[in-house]
């Protein structure tokens, strides 16, 4: 049967490294074929709706399903439990209103992720001066937990002071050009957080460009090769990593389980690497990054 | 004499016909086109159930496209209803969180789309800015305001009565399947696909009937010959704007309501869709040129090419290849057409 | 029709109008009135200012100083509305049609006939369209195609035929038998001397001299944007008018004929 | 007579300086009154240092913008360049990926832009569809191919000389400073800003001094016209598409090298950008008006806005509002000047 | 000049042309020739499809059916640049300027005149045309703004000097002084003598009867799309060929006058 794969947006690494997963999962096996699927943007939530519904028309085998708002995603979800069509959750969480409808939920934990690198973050500076924020979409699911949780870190835990957050829309450019401003803005910057893939490359070209980015500590997200060598060149003091590639994979084992009638966990969490300089060429590490 | 004024209305009246229908049958015929294609690609595609499904998805870009077509045919262009459409959505969900029941903060949801398309109206009208420019400022702003109104969070818990809208079905019928468990035996006629048939008669109406409706093609054919003839151009824009605006919110209660949330982000890149939908089905971005039922078809076209390809598995980078390549085949149909 | 006596008031009374384009004076200081039932010929070089007079007086152009009265009261006209309302019509220079539309449309755009319910009544704007368009062209048929396939001539003849269907009190004519045929020319010129007897005031803007001496009762002459003479039509010969258009004045040793010129 | 006639001149050049003068000072006026604003807010804003940077974030809106300044001359739009920006720098990324020494890979990007344009061009004459139409459907296309051949997925480690065009800088000076560091004494102007004067004195020259210049704004004044009197419309058309397409492949190019890695989804809206400059630097789009210096001027305008308002910590979504504002107002303050 | 010998070459030989759009036949099967030299005029009612045979001889059309010889020799007319090629120059009816340039560039507009390094040679082109237009209308100084803002005989003095600046060998003169006032007309009466006796053949196209009689060797009248007679002029009166364009045919009881028609 058809697993069909549905993600946030086809148009970033992150997620068709969750492509490569699944396509891995699948391997050696002949039972099960996926296609995969998602709007052209993270924000564009009707489209995903749209995706999930010609999904469950076409009478797939199951679906793996990583939701781009936690609300709106629901009825879709309870469209395919109604038509028999088992659903696994990846990334990013749906409301409670969906308990039930879906059979598992896969995740890193983009809230403790935020945290775990606002830990960091304290670590390296201390507990005063600015901290820059440079986001990517404003209001996206992952976004509001990672984010939100590191700036509420830092107020908890510090008195460092947020400048930000600015929004990059996922375009590096745009996160280069902010970066830019944002150190010519402030010379008295002491560290500064880029929240996803293209936001963090962006970023650290900018820290790389800069004249003035001298003692100033950087984290990014994902792991892409650009961020590797940003890491490994000592521009960025580290990078937090989903196994995003692990999410595919896994999501897609779970849903075959399932359907050939094993038990499955109703939460599998996928984790989250700080790399840094020092950890890069671990296992731990390598195991995550594409 | 009185037969030779029956014969001339008569070769009028066929002359007018002959070319509508030129023109529908060209169009209806690409839609069935796509369904026997996509009928052949994946079985599933032709189901009652996935037939309710593209009405329920072509519903916001047909409403968003036929207050493009009132724009277009002055011979404007508006870029905003995408932005407009989120604000609009937005608002509504914050007056629902306020406290305000359902339909009064749908109405207050529509109020604030018109706002902005009269604002729009007046910046083109009184402001004499180019519609492309003015409507481009609009959207900026509408999706600057909310965000700024939501802090770019998602406006959710908006109650059961809040997602009747979008989410209800007329005429489902279900039954009783085996082993107790429900049965759908007809999925229903989504509301929205009812009010989109509601807002085309009715503008349709305005189109063909009335005599703002003739001013509007007046104004888009030759705008200092509609003034001297003594229409009220500058009113004139302002009610098709305003009315672009108007449904741009209609559209984003409709989209909020099936979301079950309020999303200050959706909407992104939709004017592009009923930009498309328009001109596919005949309306010309030079003003003069456009009907309701045109923009319909248009709306389906590639309501249908994104629900088949999907259906059939296309990847989505190849999708977007398709439908940049069809919407321009479509528009050559149109122009070959016209050429005679 | 006898010639209006000097005392009645003019239907139409532009004083001291002037219009600035930039540095250009299109229209420099000029008077000019207009009694009913009488034709003022506006004649001049091109470029003389003619056309945005009458477009002054239109409503579609605002003058930078004057004053126009309709009827001996003082009026403003902001918008072409604004002239239509004092039964004002023009033919304008360059034809005010809207290209997408039939010549019913045109002709009615702006004040469609209406069914009780407020609906547009195509069907008889179609018949009404028919007979006025009947009368100033008999081989006028294609009426339902678009104007915009329509010959310069035709669309001409929907221009004017525009003008006189309504409630016309004061008629601009500007250049209207330029594209027409000679058979068109006629009917336009027995339009007018019909318009004149029912008490009609008209300037015609005109480069056609016979035109001008058969149907016009005053004469007056633009120069460079200035008024350079109004004369009644007994007073001077085309050669004198010819001067005037020319040079800006009468031929030397000029002097009325039966009767003094006006101004 | 003969001095006459040199009044004569005079009297048109003075005329011409007058007005083209009068655009000029009132959009550098809008620039200047910025710059002030924001160096109250924020000190670090008129430093040399920001000097540079606003120099340098500007020069990809200003090549697209160029571009668009040719298409909407001739009365047509070109809404594919931030897709195209986007294919042609991807297509270098592959291009060196795949073993070719970085300058040629940087020609095959360019010449990949001039073919979308190539393309867009025929499809806008030889078709005869409206170049938003054909154009939105490049947009698509394109942007799909440059998905499709990349994954998605960004094309890294291109290596240090493909990163020379975009973070070079000439005349930079750095001295020594305290304890033998080093310390900037002059930032350097940035290599994409020298590009981006080159490429705008070649089009200012072309447009006008060459007869193709001359013919791409009578083609934009009165197509028909334009014809009928010889002029070869479609090929002047074809090549101000073309040349906008290329132009989007060298922004693309300087983008990618400025980021060190090739994005397939870079450029997103990048095209609303570009028709703000040109729009805002006094281009019609209704065609035949619009000059290069005025998008120049335009794209500053929107480059120092942004980078100000980021300076000044201005929350992004209040940034929307603001930007779109302003072109409303910059085009508002053109139309007035040319109502006199 | 003396009239043509029916032997000679003719310049333009046009045979059976046709043009129809949809249902309507504007061009019903029309010959027409020209000779070097020689003046035709082109009369006929409004619709008559004038302008579209002489839009098919300039290459702005392309005729459904009919066959064009220049010089003898058989042509394709597929563009303006067709025809412009073989010296034919056209003013149109609807005067094809584009309005944001100014007169000389428009003037030069497809031909612009260059330095040697092939840039444009802006001044030379502003002397050239100032020395053009003046000799049309001494009046005309504004040669530096844009043209829309021209009164229309302005604009029409440039449409006209732009066919006559080139070396032209056919001229077609579609109503070229409708929008002219008379000083400016007897100037195109005399271009066109001159030009006619520099051995250039010339279409004019008018509803003018007098400036045809004054001017024309032939008169060609077409009548709803078909051509229903080409006379020389000695052979008809003005009332015959009022005659042929409004009924489409001669008086009953039409003799030739001293000399055979032509056709
Ligand atoms: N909109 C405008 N902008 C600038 N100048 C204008 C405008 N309209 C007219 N003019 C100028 O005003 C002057 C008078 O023009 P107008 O059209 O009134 O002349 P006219 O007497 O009607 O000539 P014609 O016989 O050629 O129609 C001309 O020099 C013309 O260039
Ligand atoms: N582009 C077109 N599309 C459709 N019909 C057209 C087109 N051009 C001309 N016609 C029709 O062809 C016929 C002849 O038109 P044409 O312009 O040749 O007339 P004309 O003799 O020049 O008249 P006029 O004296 O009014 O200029 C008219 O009936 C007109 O409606
Ligand atoms: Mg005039
Ligand atoms: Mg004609």
């Amino acid at each position: 049967g058809e697993i069909a794969v549905i993600v946030k947006t086809t148009n970033s690494n992150f997620w068709m490294n969750v492509d490569r997963g699944a396509n891995a999962a699948l391997e050696g096996q002949s039972e099960f074929t996926y296609t995969f699927s998602g709007p052209e943007s993270e924000t564009a939530i009707a489209n995903q709706i749209n995706l999930v519904e010609n999904a469950v028309n076409r009478g797939v085998s199951g679906i793996v399903l990583a939701p781009s708002d936690p609300e709106a995603l629901v009825p879709a979800v309870r469209q395919a439990y109604e038509n028999g069509i088992p659903v696994v959750i990846i990334d990013s969480e749906l409301s409670e209103a969906a308990d039930g409808y879906y059979q598992s939920f896969l995740s890193t934990n983009n809230c403790a992720a935020g945290e775990l690198v606002a830990e960091n973050m304290i670590e390296q500076v201390g507990t005063s001066g600015k901290v820059a924020v440079m986001s990517y979409v404003a209001g996206a699911g992952s976004e509001i937990g990672r984010v939100g949780c590191f700036t509420d870190y830092l107020a908890e835990h510090s008195d460092l002071e947020i400048v930000g957050p600015f929004y990059s829309q996922s375009q590096m450019g745009t996160a280069l050009n902010q970066t830019t401003d944002v150190l010519s803005a402030n010379s008295d910057l002491v560290g500064i957080f880029g929240a996803n893939e293209p936001t963090a490359v962006g970023m650290g070209r900018a820290l790389a460009q800069s004249d003035n980015n001298d003692g100033i500590v950087a984290f990014g997200f994902d792991g892409n090769e650009d961020l590797q060598d940003l890491v490994r060149y000592g521009v960025l003091n580290g990078i937090a990593v989903q196994g995003s590639f692990q999410m595919g994979e896994m999501g897609v084992r779970a849903i075959m389980d399932f359907l050939q009638g094993n038990a499955i966990d109703e939460f599998i969490d996928t984790g989250v690497v700080l790399v840094t300089p020092d950890n890069i060429d671990e296992p731990e590490a390598q195991n995550v990054l594409y | 004499m009185v037969e030779f004024f029956a014969q001339l209305r008569a070769r009028g009246a066929s002359f007018r016909l002959s070319k509508g229908a030129f023109h529908r049958i060209s169009a209806i015929l690409t839609v069935l086109i796509l369904i026997v294609i996509f009928s052949v690609a994946s079985p599933a595609f032709s189901s009652t159930n996935n037939a309710m499904t593209i009405l329920l998805q072509t519903s916001v870009i047909g409403m968003l496209g036929i207050g493009l077509t009132l724009v277009i045919i002055t011979g404007g262009i508006d870029l905003s209803v995408g932005s407009v459409l989120a604000l609009a959505g937005t608002v509504t969900g914050l007056v629902i969180k306020a406290g305000v029941p359902v339909l009064p903060a749908m109405f207050i949801g529509v109020a604030v789309g018109a706002l902005c398309g009269l604002i729009n109206g007046f910046v083109v009208t009184k402001m004499r800015i180019t519609p492309f420019v003015a409507t481009l400022g609009m959207m900026m702003m509408a999706r600057g305001v909310a965000l700024e109104l939501t802090g770019a969070a998602p406006v959710s818990r908006l109650g059961e009565s809040f997602s009747i809208l979008g989410q209800g079905r007329l005429f489902r019928i279900v039954g009783e399947g085996p082993h107790g468990l429900p049965s759908v035996v007809f999925p229903g006629i989504p509301y929205p696909a009812i009010l989109l048939l509601l807002v085309a008669l009715s503008v349709a109406y305005l189109l063909r009937r009335r005599a703002t409706g003739r001013h509007i093609y007046a104004t888009g054919s030759n705008e200092e010959a509609a003034r001297l003839a003594g229409v009220k151009v500058d009113r004139t824009k302002i009610i098709a704007y305003t009315l672009s605006g108007a449904l741009a919110g209609l559209a984003g209660i409709v989209l909020m309501s099936r979301l079950g949330t309020a999303q200050p982000n959706e909407g992104v890149m939709y004017e592009l869709d009923a930009i498309a939908a328009a001109v596919i089905g005949g309306a010309s971005l030079m003003g003069g040129v456009g009907t309701i039922g045109g923009t319909i078809i248009g709306a389906f076209i590639i309501g249908i090419l994104r629900n088949g390809l999907n259906m059939a598995g296309v990847s989505s980078f190849i999708q977007q290849i398709i439908i940049g390549f069809v919407v321009i085949v479509a528009v050559y149909i149109d122009q070959m057409r016209n050429r005679r | 029709m006898s010639k209006p006596s000097k005392n009645a008031t003019p239907l139409v009374d532009m004083k001291n109008i002037e219009k600035h384009f930039g540095g250009v004076v299109a229209v420099n200081n000029v008077s000019a009135n207009l009694y009913a039932g009488e034709v003022v010929g506006l004649l001049g070089h091109n470029g003389a200012g003619k056309s945005c007079l009458m477009r002054i007086l239109s409503g579609a152009m605002t003058p930078n100083e004057g004053v126009i009265s309709v009827n001996g009261e003082k009026v403003e006209l902001k918008s072409p509305l604004d002239a239509r309302d004092l039964g004002i019509e023009t033919i304008y220079q360059t034809l005010a049609l809207a290209n997408h539309l039939n010549a019913p449309s045109n002709l009615f755009l702006g004040r469609e006939l209406k069914t009780p319910f407020g609906n547009l009544d195509d069907k008889r704007m179609l018949e009404e369209s028919r007979q006025v368009l009947h009368r100033l062209n008999p081989n006028f048929k294609n009426l339902l195609d678009p104007v915009s396939s329509l010959s310069g001539g035709q669309r001409q003849v929907i221009a004017i035929a525009r003008a006189i269907y309504f409630n016309v009190k004061i008629l601009i004519m500007d250049e209207p038998t330029a594209a027409l045929g000679p058979s068109e020319t006629a009917m336009v010129s027995e339009l007018i001397q019909e318009l004149k007897n029912q008490g009609i005031g008209i300037f015609l803007v005109s480069h056609d001299m016979h035109d001008v001496f058969d149907l016009c009762d005053r004469v007056m002459v633009m120069n460079k944007g200035r008024n350079v003479g109004t004369h009644h039509i007994e007073d001077v010969t085309k050669d004198d008018v010819l001067s005037l258009i020319i040079k800006g004045e009468l031929p030397g040793g000029w002097t009325p004929g039966k009767k003094e010129a006006v101004q």
